[in-house]
């Protein structure tokens, strides 16, 4: 039951103390002194200010293209090892009390069981191709064999390189 | 073998003027005659091209090429008309001659005839005038800058 | 065929789709402009790349067009020569030898036998200075900062040796039509076998730190390679011409100001690692020059002719005689020459000079397909471009 | 040697920031500025924005021997967004000019410019027979320290670092009229304009940014000229009718010129 004992008895004053000394750190740098006292130069919209910076030209060609599905691959792999690592964090940190459970042994077989699956994720990926992000060859993303079973990679598809001028 | 002999048999009718320095060809017979420098004389690489401005009526065309083995230049030169000076393009079969040719158009104004992109290289694409010509009035003012102060 | 300020871009891909399923991804088109860290001065290159392998790099020169050909027509013969300078301002000697010798050929104008041999000593320590930036810029282009800081070191002492001759640190209106302006002191000739001592000292020391390096060799060998045939097809010359196997080099093919008196090796091709023509290749290829240049000096200096250091026929007012002549020398970054012409007035009537980084960079476009982005970076360090004397 | 007396020290100070109106009124912490200002001035983040041939000099002194860190500026940032100082160093051409201006434009404030070399502080040695040459990069970007000398040694690059630092630590008490050593120009002057302490009528800014709305006016004249060809046309035509009708009526007034006409140029206060 929340009260004010509990309350600071369970460490919340320390994060609300900290909470309100950022907010506080923040308001206080960026407006106080640098808007008032300071008098910080603001002119945002003085000339080409606002255009994005490309080495000095005016920017051809924008950002927001459908790139290469290459990418899209590779970041879904990257974020399923990056979850699993965030998921091997509690285990690691609960692992002494298994220990003197008697339990360890169970706890580390379950973990490399864990380990196991997503490593065979792993494999079917790596050997499919997918981590290979930047072409082997000028023009082609897959090695020869994936080509020659005639199943047109989605990888494969977005580099045309034969495409009639 | 010398570059005049092999033009004078090669392309008897194209030579105007042959000294040991140069060889003078007509306008519309130069990628004829750079290809006999090519296979005969062994020139190997288009060293440079010069625009030359001869007021009041001509324009010359300067190519040298050079030669590995034994290492010397030979010089093609091709004279046109300076009220439409149009020269057929080397840039097919000598790359070097892409952007010489593309400069020599921006600063002197001689058109080549076939040129994959001829745009100016080296000025502004809407910069007037064609600067190394020898009647050439210097710019007043360029977008907003003035040239003189 | 979009065309954006001039530039023209295929557009293979944004034709009608042929693709069995309609998988039409688009690439990305940016500048990689005249304000970037690895374009060495203010090139710009446009790029279409598909997130990391270059399409087609289409470089687009003349942001430091600096009407050279315009002033030599319009002021004097010697008032001329400081313009040359500026063209390759980092080898700023060789640049002055192509227009000095093309005009004294036209004019036969006779260089005393000592003024020739400090053209050659000056030239090449210029040469030697060029090469430690080159060098140094390619490894600060591949993430490598500390070998330029130490080859900054030598570069310094050789720019003080030039100063004390010729006045200048970086461009030095020292060579005239006829010889040279000042002669060198015996104190300077010790100075500069030293400083020669000192870099050839120093150079197993680069090597370490960076010719053999385990990154820089995996970034470079057989990175963007140039081969023979593109090299010539485009006009390249010099270090890349050398590094693609062509053992051609005008010190040694048409020897000028005496250079035919002292022996040295042109070191050509594939040397001990990489590929013939790639990136290392033409890094390794300008060190190599470093070690030869410091032969020359030290035989140009012990063999130093007695005897004035100028034709006192040349004055200020001097005019060349009507005639015209064609004259290639050896820069640093390749072959330079003048077709010099003139017509016995004040000033030469055409004064066309051949800028060696003109044509290397014009095959930037052709060798870059297929790079990734940080090879077409390498691919810019090692052909070593100044944009001086690419836009004149 | 006072700060006013000190030689060499520049006739006029360089534009300080114009600041928003409704901060003029509040209180000054004059000491707190300055500190800023004094921690600003050892931390110049110079653009890596070599054109030429002072570039080379310009790594000359970032390197070991002339050693620019020792003033806290060796961090040559790629971007303008996080470069203070532009060290102009080279020749700017027509060509430059517009991406030296955008790249001005881009920086974050305060910034400074440095003009290093001849071709910059005036054109140079093309500046007789360059017709691609701007002459003076002040054409383009409001210059705070003119550093001639082509190329100018690195020792004289360094000078120009520590003049800079003068005028970036003086920024605070220059603004609140302390300052002994800077007089302000006179009210309305070129001078007063640019260091925005008087007001600058619409066309004297157009002439900073004149680049990418050159066309744009251009074409704007060509229509009103065509429009005012077209009215008097239309007028000459009934002009013509009534003529011998009621004796000739005054020609038909010309069309106002398209712009008003531009004040004539007061001379340059102290540069």
């Amino acid at each position: 039951m929340l009260n004010a004992a509990t309350f600071l008895h369970e460490g919340w004053g320390n994060v609300l103390i900290f909470a309100v000394f950022g907010v506080v750190f923040v308001w206080l740098n960026l407006f106080v002194i640098g808007k008032i006292l300071l008098r910080r130069p603001n002119k945002p919209e003085q000339g080409q200010k606002g255009a994005t910076y490309e080495c000095g030209e005016p920017a051809i060609g924008d950002a927001w293209i459908r790139f290469d599905i290459r990418f899209y691959t590779l970041t879904l792999v990257f974020l399923v090892f990056d979850i699993e690592v965030a998921l091997l964090f509690p285990w690691a940190a609960a692992y002494d009390v298994f220990i003197h459970g008697g339990s360890g042994g169970a706890a580390f077989v379950e973990v490399l069981l864990f380990l196991l699956v997503l490593g065979v994720g792993l494999a079917y990926v790596w050997a499919r191709g997918d981590l290979q992000w930047t072409s082997t060859r000028p023009g082609r993303a897959l090695p020869e064999e994936a080509l020659k079973g005639g199943v047109v990679r989605v990888s494969e598809a977005s580099q045309p390189e034969e495409a009639p001028r | 073998m010398t570059p005049a002999e092999a033009l004078r048999s090669a392309l008897p009718d194209a030579v105007e003027e042959a000294t040991d320095a140069f060889v003078r060809v007509k306008a519309e017979k130069v990628v004829e005659a750079a290809r006999v420098l090519r296979e005969k004389c062994g020139a190997e690489m288009l060293h440079q091209i010069s625009g030359v401005d001869r007021p009041p009526d001509k324009m010359e065309v300067v190519y040298h090429f050079a030669r590995l083995k034994p290492a010397a230049f030979l010089c093609l030169k091709v004279s046109v008309p300076r009220s439409n000076p149009v020269v057929p393009t080397l840039a097919n079969e000598w790359a070097s001659a892409n952007w010489g040719e593309r400069e020599t158009w921006d600063l002197l104004g001689i058109r080549f005839s076939g040129h994959p992109h001829p745009y100016r290289i080296l000025l502004p694409e809407d910069w007037e005038g064609h600067p190394l010509r020898k009647d050439y009035a210097y710019p007043v003012e360029y977008h907003g800058v003035d040239c003189v102060e | 065929m979009t065309t954006i300020q001039g530039v023209r871009l295929d557009e293979g891909e944004r034709a009608a789709p042929t693709l069995p399923r309609d998988i039409l991804t688009e690439e990305l088109v940016f500048n990689m402009g005249p304000q970037h860290p690895s374009t060495h001065g203010v090139l710009r290159v446009v790029l279409r790349t598909d997130g990391e392998v270059v399409r087609e790099a289409q470089p687009l020169i003349g942001n430091l067009h600096r009407c050279c050909e315009k002033i030599l027509e319009s002021l004097t013969y010697v008032q001329g020569l400081p313009y040359v300078d500026r063209m390759d301002y980092l080898g700023a000697l060789n640049m002055e030898m192509g227009l000095v010798l093309s005009v004294e050929k036209a004019a036969a104008v006779e260089v005393p036998k000592r003024a020739q041999y400090l053209r050659v000593i000056l030239c090449e320590i210029n040469r030697v200075i060029s090469h430690l930036f080159a060098a140094g810029q390619f490894g600060l282009d591949m993430g490598a900062f500390t070998p330029f800081l130490y080859m900054f070191r030598e570069r310094e002492e050789g720019l003080t040796l030039l100063n004390e001759v010729t006045g200048g640190r970086l461009l030095y209106h020292y060579i005239r039509y006829g010889g040279v302006t000042r002669d060198v002191s015996d104190d300077w000739k010790r100075k500069c076998i030293a400083w020669c001592d000192q870099v050839a000292a120093h150079m197993d020391e680069y090597n370490n730190l960076l010719t053999y390096n385990h990154i820089f060799l995996n970034r470079t060998v057989g990175v963007a390679i140039i081969d023979r045939e593109t090299a010539l097809r485009y006009g390249a010359t010099g270090p890349i011409l050398r590094a693609a196997g062509v053992p051609r080099d005008l010190r040694k093919d048409m020897p000028y100001s005496c250079y035919e008196d002292f022996d040295f090796k042109v070191p050509v091709g594939p040397h001990d690692k990489g590929v013939v023509g790639d990136s290392w290749n033409r890094h390794r290829q300008r060190l190599l020059e470093i070690e030869e240049s410091l032969k020359i000096i030290r035989q140009a200096i012990t063999k130093l002719p007695a005897g004035d250091v100028s034709n006192p026929k040349v004055t200020r007012g001097w005019k060349a005689p009507e005639g015209e002549a064609y004259v290639a020398s050896e820069a640093p970054r390749g072959e330079i020459s003048c077709y010099f012409v003139s017509d016995g007035g004040k000033a030469p009537y055409r004064a066309r000079m051949r800028g060696p980084s003109f044509y290397n960079i014009s095959l930037l476009s052709e060798t870059s397909r297929g790079l990734l982005i940080g090879d077409l970076i390498a691919l810019m360090g090692s052909i070593d471009i100044t944009l001086g004397e690419c836009d004149r | 040697m006072t700060e006013a007396t000190r030689p060499g020290r520049p006739s006029y100070m360089p534009p300080p920031e114009r600041f928003d109106p409704e901060v003029e009124q509040t209180i000054l912490l004059t000491k707190a500025e300055w500190l800023v200002d004094w921690s600003r001035k050892s931390a110049l983040w110079p653009l890596g924005f070599g054109l030429a041939c002072c570039a080379i000099e310009m790594i000359s002194t970032a390197m070991t021997k002339f050693d620019i860190s020792r003033f806290g500026a060796e961090v040559f940032r790629a971007t303008p967004r996080q470069a203070d100082v532009m060290i102009v160093a080279g020749t700017v051409t027509h060509k430059m000019a517009p991406r030296v201006q955008r790249l001005w434009d881009q920086m974050a404030d305060p910034k400074w410019v440095i003009a290093m070399g001849a071709c910059t502080v005036g054109g140079g040695p093309y500046f007789k027979y360059g017709y691609h040459v701007v002459k003076g990069v002040d054409k383009v970007v409001p210059v705070d320290i003119y550093l001639p000398g082509c190329p100018p040694r690195p020792e004289a690059l360094l000078e120009a670092i520590m003049r800079l630092q003068e005028l970036v630590e003086a920024r605070s008490k220059r603004l609140n009229g302390k300052d002994p050593g800077y007089t302000p120009p006179e009210k309305g002057s070129r001078q007063a304009k640019k260091d925005g302490l008087s007001p600058v009528e619409p066309w004297e800014t157009a002439k900073a940014h004149k680049f990418d709305d050159a066309k744009k006016k251009t074409e704007e004249d060509e229509a009103k000229a065509k429009a005012a060809a077209a009215a008097a046309k239309k007028a000459a035509a009934p002009a013509a009718g009534a003529e011998g009708a009621s004796g000739a009526p005054a020609a038909p007034k010309p069309e106002r010129p398209a712009r008003p006409p531009k004040p004539p140029e007061t001379p340059e206060g102290g540069a």
